[in-house]
């Protein structure tokens, strides 16, 4: 319980969030959105480390910590993944995840 | 005792003489081949006679005044089981030394007349060089001390014989001649072989000395009912005398020899006149005491058999035109009656007749068939036809062929005082003293005998005048000495009293002529010869009519009564059409296709597996969550139960 | 309700509602912008649980970094008035089960576990001082180590992303 | 070290130098004298094993040598021959020195060729010689592995097809074989003690009867598969076909009997009871394969495909022999393996000698070669009258040692089959001259054949070296079967006491 507000609240948005994001994820053919999605669920377990940080270990900083690296990860791989789409982008002239199976079998 | 080890060599020689001109007879010019190979066969010609002379008159006879039988040279050649081996060795007693003599004597004169015969021929060498093979072979076969190697030599008669009877290997017909020879009597050695297996099992010995005396086991053991009524050691006779009945070319397996006359003519004379074709009568001759004593039934097979070969191939022998084709039915015939003989035989003193009677017509009917055929071979050579139509008028021509051709037909026409009478003679009194029916068939079959062989020497020597090409003419010296010589033996080989040397049980005794029998039977003769005389003496239509009148029955004999047609119908439509065929096509299909459809089946699982890998990834990233909310709900509720 | 369970509501519903829009938008530009709006509400999340820092990172650093990124990139890559099409049903169906089944159980766990009851009466707002010290140190909770390796990662990501992403001459 | 090292070290030093050779020609002559020497290593092994049985050493096993070699599965390099083997490495030594003359004309690859060869070669060898079961599996796949290479790379027609065909089934086959001897391994000390793969040992030990009849039929099957065994033949025929002329001499002439000598001396040596209740199934097999091959071979039109038929027909008589279980028809059995050995090795490279000169191995399109090519043409006669089973050659005193023995079953189930079994040698002689008739004589269907070579000189080397070896058997068998049987004991010993009332 946060002033007011229990833990589990924040989980549950946490959890539908990332749900969400997973269906995005499953769903979506751009690979833009693909990787919206994907922040979105870097995202939901972002609130989840400091909900419990702050809930159930006020006097440690971890969840905080991590939520940062976190961060910093997801800029990292927005940045390589926005280079890898705009890369195939120039070759395919489209970026549907459907036709990118070059690679299979 | 007397040494006789030295009869070794009669089988060495020819052995030596094989591979030596077989393998280096191309270094040298022909005809020294060629007179080698009649040298070695000269030295082994007087090595018999000599043996001969001192198996009979020298050797001391056994107790009971036996001739003896005995092992002259024996070794070890393969270990079988505890008790059965097979050795290679000489077997010394009347009958192997009787078919020493005609083997050596008529393969002397057929290798002096073929230097003459074959003269530039392509493969004078090989020529030379197989029939060294053949003489090896048969030898080695009459000599055998035991079955099984009988057996092999049986077997190594079969391939000289087919590589004779191919020797022109260029012709097609020679080809198929020789392969059909040799597949039937390939088919009949199964038979052959299966008969010594059984044999074998139950006496446990393949040796001849042990297996035909007195104590031999084949008469204790294998009594027992096997199938359809008859004993074990019947059925094994049975099957022995197929073999038998496949080399001396008894109805059915006779097929192969009429064909078997593609080969050149002094070969036809030696192996399929004098001796590879009786090999099945001396056969039967060797058991003679196990099918009287243990399997009279199969006796009387052979009895069967040999008396429905001579006359249904005395018919046959009517109607061909083929000179030597007449003549390998006549031989057909007269092997027919040999086993006749013996198959009508009893054991002992005069009971044995039949079977002294079948070894003495043997050995004489190898002196004048041998010489017919030697004496159509010369007309072959002046003509170069086979074909009796085509000639005509020949005794003008050739004054020596003509005289010896005509005594060899008045030998196997069973008119006295000529060697085929006295014989003759003996197989019909042997074969009175059993069934009479048989006796009335037989005297048909000399009947007819008598009018074929003059039927033919009428065609080729009167008849007709024709016109030849070329002036036929006498062949060199090599040929005519041989004829002539021949003819002294077919003249004069009945006055041998055979019953001294050659009986049942090897104690000489006294066969006279019977007045009862040999004077219907010359009748008959006469009566043959004289129906031939006047159809055939002058160029008459009567043949024909007679011919055409008997119709059906007469086209039949003259197609052989469809005997090949038959034989052909079932290995070439039914073994290799119904059988070979569908086994390839089982094999490449269902065999074959069972294995390929076990790879077709994994590639094809494979293949959907790999499906699974569609490069999609969503696809991978759906599949991977729902895997996790499964797996978290499997274990959810695994925990909470 | 509090005023804290006031603002929990409203980030929370714009976070469940925008988020379901930035996936389910046709427009993609309108995707961005509802993430967006997301990330700004998580931000505001941060705020309630008295992470100033790591709020202000939020919405520098996503809000203003990551989604202006994404915005140039859709920029690049497609036009603005272009509709994305309809995903297909057999693609809907299987996704909506795996994530509905999926936020359901964890739902269920999470509604089912005991969190300890602890309320935090006193929270204080994090000492950036507390953050910068935490960072650099090599003691216990300190992160020296994972922040050079994430500075490493985030150097090797720009080359990359420059590498990648520049013209070949061919 | 015993004298049987040699016939590893041999073929290693040949590949060695072959590897260090320059030319083609050094290639050739490199294999030529190491393959040399193997023969006269062979004869040489021949002649002291009969010399130490004739002075008196009755041990079940001579030459043995034993190192240890992987001492946790107590696995040994374990050498050691009796009468059986011996003949085996003789035919082995022989048919490979042939083979080698008989790839004189390879062009492409040489090195890479004989180095694969003589590898199977080595493989081959060491089967025979191994005791150790382990060892003698490793043998078994180093002898079957290069024959994919030497299909696929050198071989002819749908190479690809053959050589992957050939190489999965005989791998079925070996592992087929590896799970028996595993399970032969974890059954080898019944009594307690240390598991052991040392063949002499467990053949001392009486497996329990359940675990034999479950290892039996994989054994026998396994081993089956390369013996070709109806109705795993069908690698056989495509194969050779496929192959080059030395592999299809080889791989007919040895490797198959590799299947015949491990139903020997693995199946039935180590599980005799299970082999005498299991044994007629395969017997039915067996009986079926000779006449069945022997059938297929007479619609054939190629060459090889005939000649691979007649293979299964007469391997199927070796499976034959050897499941009549008595010492007569095993003694045949292996004189069977080495007369089918020789003979279809000398088949396969006349085969390849008509086929280098007239570019086909179809039979109608040929005719009349005997005029154009007598040396081959009558090679080919002695090949096709030994391979009928005519007296004088290897073929009739196997055949008929097999009958005999095989004879020897009183009851009718065994007559029936042997009766059936021996009915082939019509069949035999069917194709075999229906072959001889059609390719050697005849007119020459085609002008091209009038130009035709005869053999030359490595050619008639290769022939001859055969053709001495069959007529050798042929003519003088005694030694060879008394040296065989005197190898049999052991087996025998086995086999009655598994079923007492057998001979």
């Amino acid at each position: 319980m946060f002033e007011g507000v229990p833990l589990t609240w924040f989980l549950i948005t946490g959890t539908i969030m990332f749900f969400v994001g997973i269906y995005g994820f499953l769903v979506r053919k751009n690979l833009i959105t693909i990787l919206m999605s994907t922040e979105l669920i870097l995202n939901s377990v972002n609130i989840n480390f400091v909900a419990f940080n702050k809930i159930l270990y006020p006097d440690h900083l971890e969840g905080m910590f991590f939520s940062i690296f976190i961060i910093a990860v997801a800029a990292a791989e927005a940045s390589m993944a926005i280079a890898i789409i705009i890369n195939i982008y120039r070759r395919l002239v489209n970026i549907d995840v459907e036709k990118m199976n070059e690679m299979k079998y | 005792m007397i040494d006789f080890s030295y009869t070794v060599w009669i089988l060495l020689i020819p052995l030596v003489m094989f591979v030596v001109v077989g393998l280096f007879g191309n270094r040298f010019k022909p005809l020294v081949s060629g007179l080698a190979g009649t040298a070695g066969l000269f030295v082994m010609w007087i090595l018999s006679l000599v043996t001969a002379y001192k198996y009979f008159f020298v050797l001391e006879k056994a107790a009971d005044g036996s001739f003896q039988k005995f092992l002259a040279f024996n070794m070890r050649w393969l270990n079988l089981t505890d008790t059965l081996h097979i050795d290679m060795g000489v077997l010394l007693d009347p009958i192997s030394i009787m078919m020493l003599i005609v083997i050596t004597t008529v393969s002397f004169m057929v290798h002096v007349y073929s230097i003459g015969y074959m003269d530039g021929e392509k493969g004078f060498m090989r020529f030379f060089a197989t029939l060294s093979l053949f003489s090896f072979s048969m030898l080695g076969l009459v000599v055998a001390t035991n079955i099984f190697q009988m057996y092999i030599f049986w077997e190594l008669v079969g391939v000289s014989s087919y590589l004779l009877i191919g020797f022109y290997y260029t012709k097609d017909s020679a080809v198929s001649a020789s392969k059909k020879a040799f597949i039937v009597t390939r088919f009949a050695d199964l038979g052959f072989l299966i008969g010594i297996l059984m044999l074998s099992f139950s006496t446990g010995t393949f040796d001849f000395l042990t297996l035909t005396g007195a104590n031999s086991p084949a008469f204790s053991s294998g009594t027992g009912i096997m199938f359809l009524g008859l004993s074990s050691m019947t059925w094994s006779m049975i099957f022995i005398f197929m073999g038998g009945a496949g080399k001396s070319a008894m109805f059915p397996l006779h097929i192969w020899l009429p064909d078997a006359m593609e080969g050149p003519t002094p070969v036809s004379a030696l192996i399929h006149a004098a001796t590879m074709v009786v090999a099945g009568v001396y056969l039967v001759a060797r058991l003679f005491p196990i099918y009287i004593f243990a399997a009279p039934v199969a006796l009387d097979v052979v009895m069967y058999v040999g008396a429905f070969s001579s006359i249904f191939a005395a018919v046959i022998a009517c109607t061909q035109f083929d000179i030597k084709r007449v003549l390998a039915y006549s031989t057909m015939s007269q092997i027919g009656m040999m086993m006749f003989a013996l198959g009508v035989s009893g054991y002992g003193g005069h009971e044995g007749l039949g079977y002294m009677a079948s070894m003495f017509h043997l050995f004489t009917h190898a002196f004048f068939k041998s010489l017919l055929f030697l004496g159509a071979g010369a007309i072959i050579h002046a003509v170069h036809s086979n074909v009796m139509n085509e000639m005509g008028g020949l005794r003008k021509y050739l004054p020596i062929t003509h005289a010896t051709f005509l005594i060899a037909c008045i030998a196997i026409a069973g008119i006295p005082p000529l060697s085929g009478f006295f014989s003759k003679d003996e197989i019909l009194a042997a074969g009175h003293e059993r069934s009479l029916m048989l006796y009335w068939v037989e005297m048909i079959v000399s009947g007819l005998t008598a009018f074929y062989m003059f039927r033919l020497y009428f065609s080729i020597f009167w008849g007709k005048e024709t016109h030849y090409h070329h002036m036929p003419h006498e062949g060199s010296k090599w040929m005519t000495v041989p004829l002539m010589l021949l003819s002294i033996g077919a003249m004069l080989a009945g006055f041998i009293p055979f019953s001294m040397f050659v009986s049942s049980d090897r104690i000489p005794f006294h066969s006279g002529l019977e007045m009862s029998i040999a004077i219907p039977a010359v009748l008959v003769g006469l009566i043959g010869i004289a129906i031939a005389t006047v159809f055939y003496r002058k160029e008459t239509t009567l043949p024909d009519r007679i011919y055409n009148a008997l119709g059906g029955f007469s086209n039949a004999a003259f197609h052989k009564f469809y005997i090949d047609e038959v034989y052909l119908f079932i290995t070439k439509k039914i073994i290799f059409n119904y059988v070979s065929r569908p086994i390839a096509w089982f094999d490449r299909h269902i065999v074959d296709g069972s294995m390929n459809g076990m790879a077709y089946v994994t590639n094809e699982v494979s293949d959907r597996i790999k499906r699974f890998q569609s490069g999609q990834l969503q696809q991978y990233a759906l599949v991977f969550v729902s895997g996790v909310v499964l797996l978290t709900l499997l274990f959810t509720y695994l925990m909470t139960n | 309700m509090t005023p804290n369970q006031l603002m929990f509501a409203i980030f929370s519903a714009v976070i469940i509602i925008f988020s379901i829009l930035t996936v389910t938008s046709r427009r993609i530009l309108r995707a961005a912008t509802f993430l967006l709006f997301v990330l700004v509400a998580t931000g505001g999340m941060y705020f309630l649980l008295r992470f100033n820092f790591l709020a202000a990172i939020q919405l520098t650093l996503y809000a203003g970094g990551i989604v202006v990124l994404i915005i140039f990139s859709i920029l690049l890559t497609s036009h603005i008035g272009e509709k994305l099409e309809k995903p297909e049903l057999k693609k809907i169906i299987p996704a909506f089960l795996a994530a509905a089944g999926g936020a359901l159980i964890t739902i269920a766990t999470i509604l089912q576990y005991n969190f300890p009851v602890e309320v935090v009466s006193m929270s204080e707002r994090t000492n950036i001082r507390v953050i910068a010290k935490s960072l650099i140190s090599t003691e216990k909770f300190g992160y020296a180590l994972p922040f050079e390796v994430i500075s490493i990662l985030l150097l090797a990501a720009m080359v990359g992303a420059i590498i990648l992403a520049k013209k070949r001459k061919d | 070290m015993s004298i049987l090292t040699l016939f590893i070290i041999i073929p290693v030093l040949t590949i060695i130098g072959i590897l260090l050779s320059k030319s083609h020609m050094q290639v050739k002559w490199v294999a030529v004298v190491g393959m040399s020497l193997q023969l006269l290593s062979a004869i040489g092994l021949i002649l002291l094993y009969l010399a130490e049985r004739r002075a008196g050493n009755m041990a079940e096993v001579l030459f043995v040598q034993d190192n240890v070699w992987y001492e946790t599965l107590n696995i040994h390099f374990y050498l050691g021959v009796d009468g059986v083997s011996v003949a085996m490495i003789g035919l082995t030594a022989l048919v490979v020195f042939a083979g080698i003359f008989a790839s004189w004309d390879i062009v492409d690859l040489p090195r890479e060729f004989f180095t694969s060869l003589i590898l199977l070669a080595a493989g081959v060898f060491g089967f025979f010689i191994s005791l150790d079961l382990f060892t003698m599996f490793l043998f078994y796949e180093l002898a079957v592995i290069p024959m994919y290479l030497l299909i696929g790379i050198w071989g002819s027609g749908p190479r690809h097809y053959s050589a992957m065909k050939l190489t999965l089934m005989l791998m079925g086959g070996s592992a087929f074989i590896l799970l028996g001897i595993i399970g032969i391994y974890f059954n080898s000390a019944p009594g307690g003690g240390q598991l052991t793969f040392d063949l002499i040992k467990i053949s001392k030990q009486n497996i329990p009867l359940d675990a034999q009849l479950f290892l039996f039929p994989f054994l026998f099957v396994g081993f089956g598969v390369l013996g070709a065994m109806f109705p795993f033949h069908t690698w056989s025929p495509d194969g050779h076909a496929s192959a080059p002329t030395a592999v299809s001499m080889l791989h007919a002439g040895v490797l198959m009997k590799l299947g015949g000598y491990g139903c020997y001396r693995v199946a039935v040596f180590l599980l005799p009871e299970a082999a005498h209740q299991l044994g007629w199934i395969f017997l039915i097999l067996a009986t079926i394969g000779v006449i069945y091959g022997a059938l297929g071979a007479v619609w054939q039109k190629d060459l090889k495909y005939i000649n691979a038929y007649s293979s299964v027909s007469h391997c199927a008589l070796v499976l034959f022999a050897i499941l009549m279980f008595n010492q007569t028809a095993m003694n045949g059995a292996i004189m069977q393996m080495i007369s089918h050995g020789i003979m279809t090795a000398l088949f396969f490279a006349l085969i390849g000698m008509i086929y280098g000169r007239t570019h086909t191995r179809f039979i109608n399109e040929m005719g009349g070669l005997m005029k154009v090519m007598p040396f081959l043409g009558v090679a080919y006669v002695i090949a096709g009258l030994a391979s009928l089973g005519l007296p004088g050659f290897s073929g009739f005193v196997a055949e008929m040692t097999i009958f005999v023995g095989a004879f020897q079953n009183a009851d009718t189930f065994h007559r029936v089959a042997t009766i059936i079994a021996a009915s082939s040698i019509v069949v035999t002689a069917v194709y075999v001259l229906r072959v001889v008739g059609i390719l050697l004589l005849g007119k020459i269907k085609n002008e091209h054949f009038e130009t035709i070579t005869d053999a030359r000189w490595y050619d008639k080397m290769s022939v001859v070296a055969l053709i001495f070896g069959i007529t050798l058997i042929g003519m003088a068998p005694l030694w060879l079967s008394d040296m065989i049987t005197g190898g049999l004991g052991p087996i025998m010993h086995k086999l009655l006491a598994a079923a007492p009332g057998l001979n």
